[in-house]
């Protein structure tokens, strides 16, 4: 490139194709290659720490649906044990299954969602995206069957989960289930191997174990760093100690290992569920707790591994029906603590390609 | 109690850093350890390389008003040894909060400082980009502060300090959009004002 | 779980339970109308029969009215006004306005039914369904593009240069028009049978770059200027391949002439591509680079910089960028089909079907090709696409350009059939295509990851260290 | 013919003449290409195929790029056409270049072809008598050309690489 020529500033986002919602990076350019990237977000800022300081714990878990919406299960379900370990209460066996069951399910969904956002970004038009949103369309009808919700599902609750699914959901279930593995398959077969796909992801956006810890990646881009880290094996709440699992670990840190570090979870999701599905006990679906709940003094900080990675909860009770303090640590906005190193002296198009793999969700960034 | 499955208990962990850093801790819990404010990075610092504790990724980092107070708590985590520590730094001066930053230590503090900062007004010195996150620069308060206005408190006495103009909006000429960010050509300016870059193309 | 039949939890999957498929519904009909149509399909299978004894028969040959060949009514009509003696220059613009005429209708019929078939298309190869409210399986819906495209206001940035900002929309379409003139259609129905057509094509072709370049730059935006930047690099660095795949097909056939390449293609019965297959596929490669197409379509790279070259035009001027896309995907099949896939001749089946309707057959297989392409692969970065060309495709033409020159006089000089020289070079042109590609590209440094390293499967998880064991181990 | 000729020559004129006239160095740009042409339409009514393509494929297609990419990439490039103490010895040459054309148009003897019509025949393969001349009878001075461009494409490769390893030194 040459050096004389003069920089100029791009301005991508908050409406751009690629950026996957509101969220606005200004980049000093010199020619193709990026100089500098100044991210710039809060577009979507609806502040709900603070609204959740005015609102009941219950009142509080459709918050965490419009964070990160793209998995809604795996929010309600870390401020569900939050709530549960601050005020001390006690769950159902068959509601931990059923939690697992739709954490796994939002897991897979969001998987397919990040995918083919990050194929489409590498430049497919849309076919493998589509491909993907086949299978997240009959997990969402499996969402909307049990709590008539697709999205905001707000589903968990402390003490269990709000609805026992339907009659219609476990053949429904059964079948996805058997069919996932073909269809990953048939992704891995579209893309794995594919030749351009190779070219554009192999060796992009290299991050260092030692990088991916220090900056507090977390989820696929930690691991796909090669750092075996996962708090469903680490930490393991609801009744993940006893589902046989393994965790996909990257070797290179690049783009590709990122992608297909997702693509593996999702096969590991389908051995829970499967394991789930014929472990699940019969009773009920959820314990009596007072709507007005009121914890004891106290903190919490309750963790578990959504789709992105840590989906933190600190909540500090003054005894109370409303948190004192609500925190939501948001694994989208911290894994972004290193896009301005990846991204200095890398071309657009490669940028671009390393936002996609760490696939963010702006309604989370911002809150 | 509530405490994490892998919590470290605050004792164990105020014995040894009383003993590396005498004088760092000012309060033992069960479950966390109190530290003053300016010692804080030093403590991350020593948890961070010390062998036993191995505190390498900084989960999370967030802040409490406490009225009269503030705390900012620091979650660590090891990996290796699959273990969290729960680290608060006492910042007394209510008014002016100030404490060291601790992105030297921890890089992943880059953008929850931030955070803090703009929602909590709490200031990290050595943070090499303090600048307002989701909130404009300018913006006249620090929402999640317990004195700010709150929903339930909106009617009647204080004035909110919400929206008063479109943020980046220059009032002088209604169409010119003052910068956001503050880069120009590549280098970032010390001052967090705007500092008019190429609107437009530059021809 | 109960033991009766699931009815459909969710609206839309009663929807999809409720859909009838278009067989579904044909079988629904009523046993009169499918007599009806079994008796129209005998009909017109009747006077197929009629035809063929017309058409064997020899005495439809050279006649107004057969509509094989259009180029027989605009010559029987050029005859028949000489004879009534007008002034020279009435047929010669009758002629050539009639001729005129057709290439618009084609382009412009193409225009209105173009950005369906590809919606469609690709749709299908999305699992969806594509445009299908608009009129019959959704016909009319780039006639409701456009009208909506008409009717929206056309911003125009205030910094924009006015004067270069209005005319790219109407250069970039001249390319795409002036480049059918030498296409042959038929053996008599070519609108500008030159003897340079070949040279005419890469000319016209090198033109269209002015009206990007334009565009980009007069509409004073970083995506419109990184756009144009890119497009236009691209295209005069692929223009040379073209060139080179060209100049090995003129070589071969011995002539620059549109409508003679095609005759010896009809002749010796060999389509170029078994003849020149590295010829072939630099020449489609090069075209969807200089179309703009994927997985070559850096220059208006949606997900890095929106539109590229056209970002800030609105309204209709957007939409003749977008039509001029597809007019451009349709040009291409037609030199494809014409340089290639032996244009309008179908080994013989061209005295049964009017040889317009093969090449527009060929075309469309192109255009599916494409549109294929599309749904399937990603894009290619802009130093991977310079690289591919300067480092791969021109060295190899330029070698397969010295093969075909001595093949060509092998050719000529030798006196056996030509069948025997032909297939020893489609061998030897495919055999040493696929050596030199392999060879070079293992020159270059390139070899392809048989063994992909995917990740490992972690039993047990950890930090640093555990990833240092993984890596060491 | 004649109504093509003049509106060729008038476009071709007229651009030509605006291309002095724009202030802004890429309109000048457009309308030097407009100009080209209008020259390869005026070829092609001479009959001159092969010249007239040509014309279009290397000035317009080509050397119109090439000038965007210098314009383009000169850096801090004012893109106006700014007024300069050049213009009193640009005016006293471009002078003399007229009036020495001129003076050799009105010396030349125009009707010496006149009342022989050209048949339409008389031009039909030029293409193949442009090849036959160039690797027949000036066979020498085409590969002197071919030798001479390679030469320049090599001097340009060795050139960039010059720089570019003195970039990387600095």
């Amino acid at each position: 490139m040459n050096s004389t020529a003069e920089p100029y500033v791009l301005n991508i986002g908050p409406q751009h194709p690629s950026t996957h919602g509101v969220f606005r990076v200004r980049v000093v350019m010199d020619g193709e290659v990026i100089r500098d990237l100044d991210m710039i977000v809060g577009y979507l800022h609806r502040s709900m720490e603070k609204l959740a300081e005015e609102r009941t714990y219950t009142q509080n878990i459709p918050f965490t649906d419009r964070a990160d919406y793209l998995a809604a299960m795996s929010g309600n379900l870390g401020l569900a044990l939050g709530i549960e370990r601050l005020a001390g209460i006690d769950v159902p066996e068959r509601a931990s299954y059923l939690r697992v069951i739709f954490a796994e399910l939002q897991r897979v969904a969001s998987h397919a969602m990040a995918n083919g956002t990050l194929v489409s970004d590498a430049g497919a038009w849309q076919t493998p995206l589509l491909y993907m949103f086949r299978e997240r369309e009959k997990i969402l009808d499996l969402f909307e069957m049990t709590c008539g919700a697709r999205l905001t599902t707000n589903y968990m609750r402390a003490g269990g989960v709000s609805f026992e699914p339907p009659a219609e959901f476990w053949p429904a279930l059964n079948e996805l289930v058997a069919e996932l593995p073909g269809r990953i398959d048939e992704y891995m077969e579209l893309l794995a191997d594919n030749e351009i796909f190779l070219a554009r992801t192999r060796g992009i956006g290299i991050i260092t174990p030692e990088d991916a810890i220090n900056g507090s990646l977390v989820g696929p881009a930690l691991r796909g760093s090669g750092v075996p880290w996962d708090l469903r094996k680490a930490e393991p709440y609801c009744v993940y100690d006893r589902f046989d699992f393994d965790v996909p670990v990257g070797t290179r840190g690049d783009v590709y290992d990122r992608f297909m570090c997702r693509m593996m979870e999702t096969r590991e999701s389908v051995r829970i569920l499967k394991q789930a599905i014929a472990q699940i006990p019969p009773g009920p679906h959820k314990n009596d707790v007072p709507l007005a709940l009121r914890p004891p003094v106290g903190e919490v900080y309750s963790r578990v591994e959504g789709p992105r990675g840590e989906n933190g909860f600190y909540l500090v009770s003054d005894g109370g029906p409303a948190p004192y303090r609500f925190h939501l640590r948001a694994p989208s906005l911290i894994n972004l603590s290193l896009l301005r190193e990846l991204a200095r002296g890398a071309s657009l198009p490669d940028a671009v390609v390393t936002l996609g793999s760490i696939d963010i969700v702006v309604g989370e960034i911002d809150r | 109690m509530p405490a994490g499955p892998h919590q470290l208990l605050g004792h164990r962990v105020a014995d040894a850093l009383e003993a590396a850093l005498p004088g760092a801790v000012i309060g033992r819990h069960v479950e966390w350890i109190e530290v003053r404010s300016d010692r804080v990075r030093d403590v991350l610092r020593w948890l961070h390389d010390s062998e036993s504790f191995d505190a390498a990724q900084l989960s999370n980092l967030t802040s409490v008003d406490r009225h009269t107070h503030f705390e900012v708590v620091y979650h660590l985590q090891s990996l290796d040894l699959n273990h969290q520590i729960v680290v608060k730094a006492i910042v007394e001066d209510h008014e002016n909060p100030l404490l060291p930053s601790v992105y030297p230590v921890y890089k992943g503090a880059l953008l929850q400082e931030r955070e803090v900062y703009d929602l909590m007004g709490i200031r990290f010195d050595g943070h090499p980009d303090l600048r307002r996150l989701f909130l404009w620069e300018g913006y006249p308060a620090f929402p999640l502060r317990k004195d700010f206005l709150s929903l339930g408190q909106i009617t009647g006495k204080a004035v909110n300090p919400g929206l008063q103009r479109f943020p980046f909006e220059d009032k002088e000429s209604p169409d010119r959009m003052l910068n956001a960010g503050n880069i120009v050509t590549g280098e970032r300016e010390a001052s967090a004002g705007n500092a008019g870059g190429s609107a437009g193309a530059g021809h | 779980m109960s033991e009766q039949p699931m009815r459909p939890a969710t609206p839309m999957l009663r929807q999809i339970a409720e859909h009838r498929s278009l067989l579904q519904r044909f079988m629904g009909v009523s046993k009169e109308w499918k007599g009806f149509a079994l008796l129209l399909l005998g009909g017109l299978g009747l006077s197929n029969l009629a035809i063929a004894y017309v058409v064997i028969d020899g005495r439809l040959d050279g006649q107004w009215y057969d509509i094989r060949d259009l180029g027989n009514v605009t010559q029987h009509l050029r005859s028949w006004m000489q004879d009534e003696g007008f002034h020279p220059a009435v047929p010669y613009l009758t002629t050539a306005l009639l001729g005129a005429l057709g290439i618009l209708s084609v382009v412009g019929g193409w225009l209105l039914i173009g950005s369906w078939v590809e919606r469609r298309v690709l749709a299908k190869f999305q699992i969806r369904q594509g445009p299908n409210r608009t009129g019959p399986f959704g016909l009319f819906q780039p006639i409701a593009d456009a009208v909506k495209l008409m009717q929206k206001e056309v911003v125009i940035p205030r910094v924009a240069d006015k004067f270069l900002y209005y005319a790219p929309p109407v250069i970039i379409f001249i390319p795409a028009i002036l480049g059918w003139g030498p296409v042959p259609w038929a053996g008599k129905m070519s609108f500008l049978d030159l003897n340079v057509g070949v040279l005419y094509t890469i000319a016209i072709s090198s033109l269209g770059v002015l009206g990007v370049f334009l565009a980009g730059w007069s509409s004073n935006n970083h995506y419109s200027l990184l756009g144009a930047m890119r497009t236009v690099a691209m295209m005069v660095s692929y223009e040379i391949p073209i060139s080179l795949a060209l100049l090995a097909v003129v070589l071969l056939t011995g002539s620059m002439q549109l409508s003679t390449i095609v005759a010896w293609q009809a002749n010796y019965n060999a389509w170029l591509i078994f003849l020149l297959p590295f010829a072939a596929f630099t020449f489609l490669f090069a075209s969807t680079a200089e179309i703009n197409r994927t997985p070559n379509d850096i220059g208006e790279a949606e997900s890095e910089i929106v539109a590229g070259f056209y970002t800030e035009y609105s309204g209709m001027k957007a939409g003749l960028f977008m039509g001029v896309e597809l007019g451009n995907a349709i040009l291409v099949g037609a030199m494809m089909a014409t340089f290639f896939l032996g244009g309008y001749t179908m080994f013989g089946l061209e005295t049964w079907i009017p040889g317009y309707l093969i090449l527009a057959a060929k075309i469309g297989a192109v255009y599916f090709l494409f549109v294929w392409l599309r749904g399937t692969l990603p894009r290619f970065r802009l130093d991977q696409l310079m690289g591919y060309a300067w480092k791969f495709l021109i060295p190899l033409s330029v070698v397969q350009v010295l093969l075909v020159a001595v093949e060509a006089s092998i050719f000529a000089r030798w006196e056996t059939p030509a069948l025997f020289p032909l297939a020893a070079f489609a061998l030897l042109n495919l055999g040493l295509t696929v050596e030199m590609v392999r060879r070079w590209a293992h020159a270059l440094g390139y070899a392809p990851e048989v063994a992909q390293q995917q990740p490992v499967m972690a039993t047990a998880i950890g930090g640093l260290k555990a990833a240092q064991k993984m890596r060491g181990g | 013919m004649i109504l093509a000729f003049f509106a060729l020559s008038g476009l071709t004129v007229a651009s030509a003449l605006l291309v002095f006239v724009a202030r802004n160095l890429l309109h000048a740009l457009a309308f030097l290409v407009l100009s080209f042409l209008g020259m390869a339409g005026l070829f092609l009514t001479l009959s001159a195929d092969f010249i007239g393509v040509a014309q279009v494929l290397i000035y317009a297609g080509s050397i119109s790029v090439l000038m965007v990419f210098a314009v383009m990439l000169t850096p801090l490039a004012s893109r106006n056409n700014g007024s300069t103490l050049y213009v009193i010895p640009a005016m006293l040459a471009a002078g003399g270049l007229a009036s020495l054309i001129g003076f050799v148009a009105i010396d030349t003897e125009w009707d010496e072809r006149k009342g022989e019509a050209l048949g339409v025949s008389d031009f039909t393969t030029t293409v193949a008598g442009i090849g036959d001349l160039l690797l027949g009878r000036y066979l020498l001075a085409f590969e002197v050309a071919s030798v001479l461009l390679l030469f320049a494409l090599l001097g340009a490769i060795v050139l960039v690489q010059e720089r570019r390893r003195a970039g990387e030194e600095a």
